[in-house]
């Protein structure tokens, strides 16, 4: 499975990644556009190598963490609408504390250190990029 | 001399009206002395932030990192990812 | 959504209750039935009446604690083959600690207090009641 | 008097043979004497351990509650629902 897609993601491909009989509980985890006041919807972007090379070393270290669970990642890119995915992550394990835990430490990471990056589309046309540290910026323009 | 290939991404990109870059620096230069180099070839270069988020060959490194000939410098914007 | 079905259990009809625009984290834990050994299916009983009104005060308090958070729960009864979901619990929030700490709190509350029993079907025909306090009963026989 | 309805479930529900059994305590009468009564009158029931979980009109409650006319009293065996 391509942990970078341009589609919708679908939980179920995800599940059948990391489901077996062997591991009876799932954790999975959605991340969707939220609607921010005037926002109509994200257009993600990535430099894509890194956050495939980051997700690999993110997915092998909970693996390493965690060695009976079972976790796949996937993140969306280009324009998503409101309410739908950007990134879901599913972690199955024999024992569900270990299927919450990688699921969260996976998440976690993926905010820390993905290379990937949202600029919100508002409904007045204009368009600014988000900054997690609290400011947004308005495309193309210096900063401030 | 080595020959490092510089990206820019998201705001940085728009910043600097590019997507790729090629510096050369002396030997033993640091990331830090690719984004001096970038700053005086790049002309939209000046806007970047003073110390900005940084990757060498697809890992986030600190700024006195060295680079060597054929290594890919990225500067990245805050993450926002996920 | 009935909150106990004998039906197969979608992601998505969770997904669809829990999940707004103003939502931007999902947190879902899914328990399938697991391969301990030779069990070849588990049968799931309720006190369907207890039941239901444990899971609408489990629902309840996980308003309370969290009250931008939107929770909903199904539990399948019945015969559930290897593999299947047996429990799926989606929780929603505007930020992702709140959707982990809200499904987190309504699983282990299940297992703490939802009066539903598991009766393993092994290969050889033999059937026994799961005891999470370790022990297993034999279908049938006397305590021991 | 007291009229409770008394509900066996699961592995209980095996070892007494039935679901339901009506059985009279006294006024002022606790689950345990609940317990006690059906433990007289229903043969299977003398297999149930000393004090298994019980509910109270679809609560859990501890063994020494109260019990009035009309109430129904589940007796639960270990729960294993998830």
């Amino acid at each position: 499975m391509n942990p970078l897609t341009r589609d919708p993601i679908t939980v179920e491909s995800l599940l059948r990644v990391v489901q077996s009989p062997e591991r009876g509980g799932t954790c999975v985890f959605l991340g969707t556009v939220r609607n921010d006041g005037d926002v109509t919807g994200i257009e993600y972007s990535a430099y894509d190598e890194m956050a495939v090379a980051e997700i690999t070393r993110m997915l092998d270290e909970a693996r390493e963490r965690w060695p009976e669970a079972r976790v796949a990642l996937q993140h969306r890119l280009g324009l998503i609408p409101l309410g739908e995915a950007s990134i879901a992550i599913a972690a199955a394990a024999p024992h569900r504390a270990d299927a919450f835990a990688a699921c969260r430490y996976v998440i976690e990471e993926v905010k820390r250190r993905l290379p990937i990056w949202k600029k919100e589309l508002h409904t007045d046309g204009t368009a600014t990029w988000v900054d997690p540290s609290g400011k947004t910026v308005a495309g193309g323009l210096r900063d401030r | 001399m080595a020959q490092v290939t510089v990206r820019f991404f998201a705001r940085y990109a728009e910043l600097t009206g590019c997507d790729t870059a090629a510096v050369a620096v002396p030997a033993a230069a640091t990331v830090n002395d690719v984004l001096d180099r970038v700053r005086e070839t790049v002309p939209g270069a000046r806007s970047l932030p003073p110390r900005p988020l940084a990757a060498l060959n697809l890992r986030q490194v600190k700024l006195d990192t060295r680079v060597k000939d054929g290594d890919e410098v990225a500067l990245l914007p805050p993450l926002s990812g996920g």
